[in-house]
């Protein structure tokens, strides 16, 4: 019997209320009543708390508000005010409670001891004071630049104070490391632009979106952000449909959204960049700016690059004629997995495509720059392993980065590290790096601790601690302040705050100085404080272009590997694990990945025709040589990577980090050679090619989406914009006639009630990131069943995404042809539709008549309810589900002490044996429903906001009252491209979906 | 007929014997008291078990605390003490700190609030045995109820008069029913059910005889949702 | 103890005797076989609870294919059951002789074979100790079972099936237990007494008068009348189960004669299958004989062929409907990851039960109990097949998946056929298991006797 | 009642005792009965006694079954009102299942108690006039009639060929 109860928190409700661990069996709550000592003025037990802080889990810094029951945390969600995210997270982001309550934190600060070589707990004092005399016997011989720090790239206090620490200290040896940086990007812009800055690119406002690669609704720079501003130019609406063309080699989550998909070879990007400008200059549409840029790029032809880029000449023209026509356009650069060794140049090449087509200042907008750390290139980082092996490195300190598994083996860090005489780690988990040092001071995670983040010019967003924290660890800041303190003399006095927090404090009176210098300094930093920061509108900055771009020599970047090894191989990101961080979040391992849909795996994609040629299918594994390494992987075969390219995503290959994370899968980076950027230095992840063999070997490789072809049921449907125009128009014509009209489910509640609840899901806005699938599970206290029961098919998700290979279907006669006019098929099946599927809450719900129980039922508002306790698990609801979309409690779950101190404490805990499902978070509805009876009113459109569609970054999912004819969703459900999945079966759901809209070259 | 009469009393017997197993299974459903457990000394106060209303039929408590000395005799309100009672989904137990607010000096020297100082001083919280539960299925807003005006004393019995607090009502699903299935008295919220009735009805499936007047929720005839989700979720 | 009373002095009084001569003094080998049965029967009980504790991810069945080998086995079962009243009911009323020496082993059979079919709705519940939710009853909750539900149905169905077919099999029973009270009344000893005494109170006082032979005769014709249509109601109501849910592959009019069909085409099979090995047991082979084997031969492949009929119906209605979505369902039954069960369902139920279109096969014991064994394997993989494969691809693409049972679902498997022998062995011994009053009338009527195997028939 | 004569005649075969009892009847005595392992149609008319009163109880309890089916089913869904499926609260076709499965228990059930109750049953004590052949290989009539008329009774049955008569 499962031991952790919904109402667990009772046990930790007050100061030192952890006494009592009774639990009876058989859903009984505790048995004792733990008042507190000292009730805190704001905690009401049973009633939220809401905190706002900065998210961390990557550098994009998103603005969050913590929801706080009982002092522990139990969501994350995007703050709306914030202007990165504007109130939406993406799944890492919803996952970094499990980085919180994760189970294989680091407790106490561990010393390895000599003689065993095992890890011992020690206390901090004696763990600070061992440190601190290490360093100060360095310091006392004078060889105080043998420490090293490496640290992650936060823009922050945290950064500053390091740096001052460093500097106090007097070693040069600072490090900062990142995994992902967007250095060629702004080398590039110095090159082009004279200013080396990351500017704002602003999706929303472009009409045609030409991306060489970059994952920008995955992984890159700041995905969330992009995301909700790609919907808003891609997404159908107002009787217009930006379009998107993807051209990059591999057809990433990114990718997947795209209107046309063209995958030119690898490391080619440059070149097709420089032939669309080409073009359009040759065309005349660069007006004046043509004259300085035509010597740069008249080489380029697409008859010479169609050669190079495999792809024909008429596409590189087609895309420049696009470019060139579109009111509005942005070419945006190639990925951190698709740098190559001439990334600059190639950043330079999209600049000019930008320049060229007038986009500059337009949706390229330099002025409210992106603020990242500047990372360290690959000539640093050899400088540190050549110092590490030559005894030079006496003390390393490692802070926020885990650099044996994030950068390529080929670096020789691992075996460096032997040398280093004593390796300090500040990481709050076991991770690779930490697994091999000697003292280990754990930090803080973000959500226990004071910091800040500038992601952008003008934003500072403030963190603040959510929880006590749940270990004995300890904020790295307040580690560095006690070790000067220690170390006594000018690196105490340089260094005199008391606490980090006050370190925080006064840094940050520059920034209220620039905000609200008439307030005082306390009512800013309160106000600060619950809003999570402060931000404030920058002005563009008019940029031209730099003669220094002259310069650039576009040559075709190298690959190492030769004829014995054909395909190239692609490293990229996962958009789940980002570059292996994440990768001990059990909701994030068991998220599918969006587009191959495996979980809890490594993997190799392979084009069929490869495959075929190799004689291998899905799940047969593959020996991945590489002139740097080789590693044995499964398959997965499709058609998302040309013939000749292959690509593993990053992210998994632990040996270390946890239960979730140890052993499992591969870290692609062993096949990396040590290659950079010809300009910045900055690692190049394209580089090399590979040979694949098959082993004969079979490995269990866990795709958890049966089919991704829906036969022609039109589960997943889309339309030419001509089709959706004329739908929209007939819509709106009957919407004029009967403005009050109520959609047919609206009907299906009893007509007393003012609710009908439903949910309108545009699939042209979703772009599959799966934000919603994590939302869910940390909502609704959805049990995690790992990779043998996700095998099995046992995944509890409530809610998922299917992606589904698409035509385009024509409506209305029009157009005549199957996709005449739409979309030109690069390849079978182009348009990948992302359908999140959950329960429909149907008005004729198949479900409900068949249970013996009445377990399930239709309530007075609509809502398909699921009775956990009434339910006896005859599971004939699920077998008469068309949607699929119930799941059962195979077993007693397990969520591992601290894990349970995450659950939702207003939604039940299931037992083993019982079925459930998505409920439309009917705890939010209870909640709202309650407020608005309090105050005596109905509740308002907007006020129920059910986890799925609060975290969307697409904004694709709206909830609301159907029987309201003005709510959001009651106008999205009489759209014209509404329609019902199965609408056949007259199951009458009350969640419809606006169908996808794809938008061919010529239409617009 | 002899075979009948021995019928008769088989049955009779089988019977009886059915009653007795029915009535065992109820008498150790009762609460066992630990009787034996703290007889409080030394108080001014009676604290004869004779003498006091409940004792026996509620557990033991940590620090023997009468509601009907608090509630009763002093006439405080329910609120002073469970202050959350009508604000949250739980009515939560006072914070220690509150106790002492008056304790600090009222009857500073009587043994039980000595125990009470004990547990301050130590810095722990007070281990009250729980008296009122419902289950983890079940999502009792407590707020609610309180501010629909149901008063305290239907489900927890006059406590006013309780010395020892002991589980009142029976707390089950057809007990809590009980009240829900009371006809609507608030004339705005018939008024509220007949308007959106007039609204929706004609263009739901009422003709279907779907949803008769018994069925609802708020917004409706009864006092009180007899909606499944009104309380499992 | 052997059998010491009076020899006969009739043939009435042979019959009587060699019937009730069957009973006594299990040897050595029905005592191995009852420990192995009790050995199998600990181990499902194992696998059983196992499976309550750990939770029903013990058993294969997942997402989308929520239902196994556990409701395959119910309504194998439930199939199992229908011949008994088929043959007792429905042949009594058409009063075919040849129902009267199988018909109280085969009435056994369906009150095990529903004890066991009764089994598996609680097995395969996943919380079963919350089983009497599903129960009619007044409770605290003020909450009633779900009457619109296929699976209620089934309660009600298979609780009266049950209920009926065992009062009916008990009425049958009573003037043979008097017989062999009466038997017991000439010898004697303490277990003869005991017996005289058992079987008297089991037999309720039966004495043979006219007057009770009317009111007996009169209750069991109607007994006989209303378990006709209970016996074709029950397993319409299991199909129902399959045919109320709109899953393709299920969602079908046919399926209530098809598994009344195929329910009667299992059940005599199962007769078969048990009635060889237990007529040479027992020594009974004067009285089951080629005549009854031929018989059941005829309404094996009737109800074979109608069956097959069904499945090419299936087929044709999938196809003719359009419904892509049906059509997929079907083709993939036959081609897909089940191929091998619906090829093994179409060779055993279809191809091999044409064999019996020959008389000398249906006359040959051997020939016929090998086919009869083949029926057995076919109908549990079509019950398989039918729940498995439909469920497995259903509407949503996204969300197709296999199945693919685990040893807690096969031992349970096991333990059933455990469980249903250890009980038919225990009444073989127990209770005549020919019905020597029937064989008594039949003699009278001139219809049949013991020893005869109309070889002109 | 005064003192009558009882004779009892016992046969092998039932065909016999359909001979014996026509012509017992046709002497004019209707006190008789019959004993036997097993009764046939012929003979049960030849007998001639009404029709058994059972048919009654198998009508009244499925009757009694239908209706309490539906009521069951109908009260409990307007006592405590789910909607599923979209279906009416009073889904009287899905009902006619439960209530045709109620008809069947019921009916089979009373006829079966309409039985025992006729015949009085369940009993230990037996007919003090049964005899254990009668379960096995003999039919006995035995027939109540005046003294005077018992030796033609004998008489008949003596002319059917019985193993035995006895009068007492």
């Amino acid at each position: 019997m499962s031991e952790i109860k919904r109402r667990d928190f009772l046990k930790i409700l007050g100061l030192s209320g952890a006494g009592t661990g009774l639990v009876g069996c058989a859903q009984e709550p505790a048995k004792k009543l733990i008042p507190y000592l000292v009730q805190p003025e704001e905690i009401i037990p049973g009633i939220p708390n809401w905190y706002a802080s900065v998210c961390r889990e990557c550098p994009a810094g998103c603005g969050v508000h913590v929801k706080v029951r009982e002092g522990r945390p139990i969501k994350v969600e995007g703050n709306p005010d914030h202007p990165v995210n504007a109130g939406r997270l993406c799944a890492r982001g919803q996952a970094s409670l499990q980085g919180l309550y994760n189970p294989d934190r680091i407790a106490s600060p561990m010393r390895r001891v000599a003689e065993t070589g095992e890890f011992a707990p020690i206390s901090w004092e004696e763990a600070e004071a061992f440190l601190a005399e290490r360093i100060q016997a360095l310091r006392q011989a004078g060889r105080a630049d043998r420490l090293h720090f490496l640290t992650d790239a936060a823009a922050g206090s945290s950064e500053r104070l390091f740096a001052a620490w460093m500097e106090a200290l007097g070693s040069p040896n600072r490090l900062i490391f990142e995994s992902f940086d967007l250095e060629p990007l702004r080398e590039a812009n110095r090159l082009t632009f004279g200013t080396a800055e990351i500017p704002s690119y602003e999706l929303d406002r472009a009409d045609l979106i030409v991306s060489f690669g970059a994952g920008f609704l995955e992984t890159w720079s700041s995905p969330v952000q992009y995301a909700r501003q790609f919907s808003r130019s891609h997404s159908f609406g107002d009787g217009r449909k930006g379009r998107f063309i993807h051209v990059s080699p591999r057809r990433s989550l990114t990718g997947s959204n795209a209107d046309q998909w063209v995958p030119i070879r690898p490391a080619s990007a440059m070149l097709v960049a420089l032939a669309m400008t080409r073009e359009l200059v040759a065309d005349g549409h660069a007006g004046a700016r043509g004259a300085a840029i035509r010597p740069l790029v008249e080489p380029f032809t697409p008859e010479r690059v169609a050669e190079a880029a495999g792809i024909e000449a008429e596409t590189v023209s087609q895309l420049a004629r696009e470019f060139a026509e579109s009111p509005a356009s942005l070419a945006l650069p190639p990925g951190v997995e698709l740098a190559d060794r001439n990334a600059t140049a190639t950043h330079v090449a999209v600049n000019l495509l930008n320049y060229a087509a007038g986009n500059v200042g337009r949706t390229v907008r330099f002025g409210p720059n992106l603020r990242r750390g500047r990372p360290a290139g690959v000539e640093r980082l050899q400088a540190l392993v050549t110092a590490m092996n030559g005894g030079a490195a006496e003390i390393v300190l490692v802070h926020g980065v885990d650099p044996i598994h994030t950068l390529p083996s080929a670096f020789g860090l691992s075996e460096a590290l032997e040398n280093v005489g004593l390796l300090v780690s500040f990481a709050s988990y076991m991770d690779e790096t930490a697994a091999r040092a000697d003292l280990i001071l754990p930090d803080h995670t973000p959500l226990e601790s004071w910091g800040d983040h500038s992601p952008a010019v003008g934003v500072h967003g403030l963190q603040q601690p959510t929880i006590n924290p749940v270990f004995d660890s300890k904020h790295t800041g307040d580690v560095l302040l006690s070790l000067a303190a220690r170390m006594g003399g000018d690196m105490a006095e340089r260094l005199a705050w008391p606490n980090f927090n006050s370190y925080l404090q006064e840094s940050w009176q520059t920034i209220h100085q620039e905000f609200a210098p008439s307030q005082s300094f306390e009512q800013f930093w309160r106000a600060a404080v619950s809003r999570g920061g402060v931000w404030r509108e920058v002005a563009a900055q008019p940029v031209t272009l730099s003669r220094a771009v002259g310069g650039v020599e576009f040559d075709v970047p190298t690959l190492d590997g030769d004829a014995t090894t054909p395909y190239t191989l692609i490293t990229y990101p996962s958009p789940n694990l980002y570059d292996g961080r994440s990768a001990n979040r059990p909701w994030l391992q068991e998220l599918p990945d969006p587009v191959t849909k495996i979980v809890w795996n490594s993997w190799i994609e392979i084009h069929p025709d490869a495959a075929s040629q190799l004689g291998v299918q899905t799940g047969d594994v593959l020996t991945v040589t590489s002139p740097s390494g080789r590693l044995d992987v499964a398959a997965f075969v499709h058609e998302g990577v040309r013939a000749d390219t292959v690509a593993i995503p990053l992210g998994q290959g632990h040996e270390h980090f946890g239960r979730w994370a140890s052993g499992r899968g591969v870290n692609p980076l062993s096949l990396l050679p040590v290659a950079k950027d010809a300009t910045t230095g900055s690692p190049a992840r394209l580089a090399t090619r590979v040979a694949l063999s098959a082993t004969g070997g079979r490995s269990r490789l866990v795709v958890v989406q049966g089919s991704d072809d829906d036969q022609g049921r039109e589960i997943a449907e889309v339309v030419s914009l001509a089709a959706a125009l004329e739908a929209e128009e007939h819509a709106h014509v009957a919407i004029e006639r009967e403005p009050d009209a109520l959609v047919e489910s609206a009907q299906d509640a009893d007509p007393k009630s003012p609710y009908r609840w439903g949910m309108a899901i545009d699939l042209s806005s979703c772009i599959g990131c799966s934000a919603c699938v994590t939302a869910c599970y940390a909502e609704n206290n959805i049990p995690v069943v790992g990779e043998e029961n996700c095998a099995q098919g046992r995944e509890m998700a409530w809610l998922r995404i299917e992606s589904y290979y698409e035509h385009v279907v024509e409506e209305n006669g029009h157009g005549g042809g199957h996709g005449e006019g739409a979309v030109h098929d690069e390849s079978k099946g182009s348009h990948v539709v992302h359908l999140p599927m959950m329960c429909q809450h149907c008005g004729n719900a198949p479900c409900e008549p068949v249970c013996p129980v009445y377990a399930t039922y239709h309530n007075p508002e609509g809502l398909n309810v699921q009775v956990y306790n009434r339910c006896v698990g005859t599971r004939y609801c699920s077998n008469n589900c068309p949607y699929k979309v119930r799941r059962f409690e195979w077993f007693d779950f397990e969520f591992p002490y601290p894990l349970n101190l995450q659950l939702n404490p207003d939604v039940t805990v299931r037992q083993k044996g019982v079925m459930e499902k998505c409920t439309f978070c009917v705890q939010r509805i209870m909640s709202a429903r309650s407020d608005a009876n309090a105050r005596g009113r109905d509740v308002a459109d907007g006020e129920v906001v059910p986890a799925c569609a609060q975290t969307c970054p697409a904004e694709a999912i709206v909830f609301g009252n159907l029987r309201d004819s003005n709510s959001r969703v009651s106008k999205l459900a009489r759209s014209g491209r509404a329609y019902h999945v199965l609408g056949e079966l007259n199951t009458r759901p009350a969640v419809t979906y606006l169908k996808e809209v794809a938008r061919g070259h010529e239409e617009g | 007929m002899p075979s009948n009469r021995r019928r008769a009393l088989s049955v009779g017997l089988t019977g009886l014997a059915g009653l007795a197993l029915i009535a065992l299974v109820f008498q150790l459903q009762r609460p066992h008291p630990a009787l034996s457990a703290a007889l409080v000394q030394g108080d001014q106060f009676s604290l004869d078990p004779d003498t006091l209303v409940g004792w026996g039929r509620g557990p033991v408590q940590p620090i023997f605390f009468s509601h009907r000395r608090h509630a009763g005799v002093y006439e405080m309100d329910c609120l002073y003490c469970h202050s959350n009672a009508d604000k949250s989904a739980w009515a939560a137990m006072p914070p220690v700190e509150l106790c002492l607010g008056c304790h600090r000096v009222v009857r500073a020297a009587s043994s039980e609030i000595q125990k009470l100082r004990g547990y301050q001083e130590r810095g722990e919280a007070i281990p009250w045995e729980r008296v009122y539960w419902a289950y983890d299925f079940v999502q009792f807003n407590h707020g609610r109820h309180v501010r629909a005006e149901v008063e305290c004393e239907e489900c927890h019995g006059k406590v006013e008069e309780h010395d020892v607090i002991y589980k009142w009502a029976p707390l089950t699903m057809g007990w809590c029913l009980e009240c829900h299935k009371k006809p609507q008295e608030d004339e705005a919220k018939l008024a509220a059910a007949a308007r959106n009735a007039a609204l929706f009805g004609e263009r739901g499936r009422e003709s279907h005889g779907l949803y008769p007047r018994s069925i609802d929720s708020d917004y409706g005839v009864l006092s009180g949702p007899i909606d499944c989700a009104a309380c499992h979720y | 103890m052997a059998t010491v009373s009076p020899p006969a002095r009739t043939s009435f009084g042979r019959v009587s005797r060699d019937i009730i001569g069957a009973l006594w003094e299990p040897d050595w080998r029905y005592r191995v076989m009852m420990l192995v049965l009790i050995a199998v029967l600990g181990w499902a009980g194992y696998a059983w609870v196992y499976q309550i504790k750990v939770g029903m991810g013990t058993a294969g069945i997942t997402h989308p294919v929520m239902w196994g080998v556990y409701i395959t086995n119910f309504v194998f079962w439930v199939g199992i059951a229908h011949s008994g009243t088929l043959i007792s009911a429905i042949l009594y009323l058409l009063r075919s002789g040849w129902r009267t020496t199988i018909n109280r082993a085969a009435e056994a059979m369906t009150i095990f074979a529903v004890m066991t079919a009764g089994l598996f709705p609680l097995i395969h519940l996943g919380r079963v100790w919350y089983f009497y939710f599903l129960a009619p009853y007044p409770n605290q909750r003020l909450l009633w079972p779900n009457f619109r539900s296929p699976l209620i149905w089934d309660f009600f169905a298979i609780s009266t099936y049950f209920t009926i077919s065992l009062l009916f099999w008990y009425s049958g029973l009573i003037p043979d237990l008097a017989t062999i009270r009466d038997r017991m009344k000439g010898l004697t000893g303490r277990m003869a007494r005991f017996k005289e005494r058992a079987y008297g109170l089991l037999s309720l006082g039966w004495q043979g008068s006219d007057s009770q032979w009317r009111n007996y005769r009169r209750a069991y014709l109607y007994m006989a009348a209303i378990a006709t249509p209970l016996v074709l109601s029950v397993h319409s109501v299991v199909s129902w189960d399959f045919a109320m849910a709109i899953t393709p592959g299920w969602h079908s009019t046919i399926f209530a004669p098809y598994f009344v069909a195929g329910a009667i085409f299992s059940g005599i099979a199962m007769v078969i299958t048990l009635s060889v090995p237990f007529r040479w047991a027992l020594g009974l082979e004067d009285y089951i004989t080629e005549y009854h084997y031929d018989n059941m031969g005829k309404l094996l492949l009737l109800t074979s062929l109608i069956v097959g009929y069904a499945y090419v119906a299936e087929y044709f209605m999938a196809w003719y409907s359009g419904d892509p979505v049906e059509w997929e369902s079907f083709a993939w039954r036959a081609t897909g990851d089940y191929a091998g069960p619906f090829a093994i369902m179409m060779t055993c139920n279809v191809l091999i039960p044409l064999l019996c279109f020959s008389r000398k096969i249906r006359r040959n014991i051997t020939a016929i109990f090998i086919i009869s064994l083949f029926v057995n394997i076919g109908m549990w993989y079509e019950r398989f097949v039918i729940i498995v494969s439909a469920l497995a691809h259903e509407f949503e693409p996204a969300a197709w998946g296999l199945y693919k049972p685990t040893w807690v679902e096969l031992s349970i498997t096991a333990g059933s056929f455990a469980w249903f022998l250890f009980w038919f062995m225990l009444f073989a011994k127990t209770l005549p298991a020919i019905s020597i009053t029937e064989v008594k009338e039949s003699m009278a009527e001139g219809v049949w006797s013991p020893g005869d195997k109309k070889e002109d028939s | 009642m005064a003192a009558r004569g009882v004779v009892t005649a016992t046969f092998d075969d039932i065909h016999t005792v359909v001979g014996a009892v026509r012509s017992i009847r046709q002497e004019g005595c209707e006190d008789l009965t019959v004993f036997g392992p097993i009764m046939e149609h012929e003979l049960e008319e030849a007998i001639g006694k009404p029709p058994s009163p059972v048919r009654r109880y198998a009508l009244v309890g499925g009757l009694i079954g239908c209706i309490s089916g539906f009521a069951l089913t109908t009260w409990s869904s307007f006592y405590y009102p789910l909607v599923v499926g979209g279906k009416p609260l009073a889904s009287t076709p899905a009902y006619v299942v439960i209530a045709f499965e109620m008809t069947i228990l019921f009916a089979g059930i009373s006829a079966l108690i309409g039985m025992l109750i006729h015949n009085r049953m369940p009993t230990v004590k037996l007919h003090p006039e049964h005899k254990p052949d009668y379960t096995d290989d003999r039919f006995a009539v035995r027939v109540a009639c005046e003294p005077k008329r018992a030796a033609r009774v004998q008489e008949v049955l003596r002319s059917y060929g019985p193993r035995e008569v006895r009068i007492d």
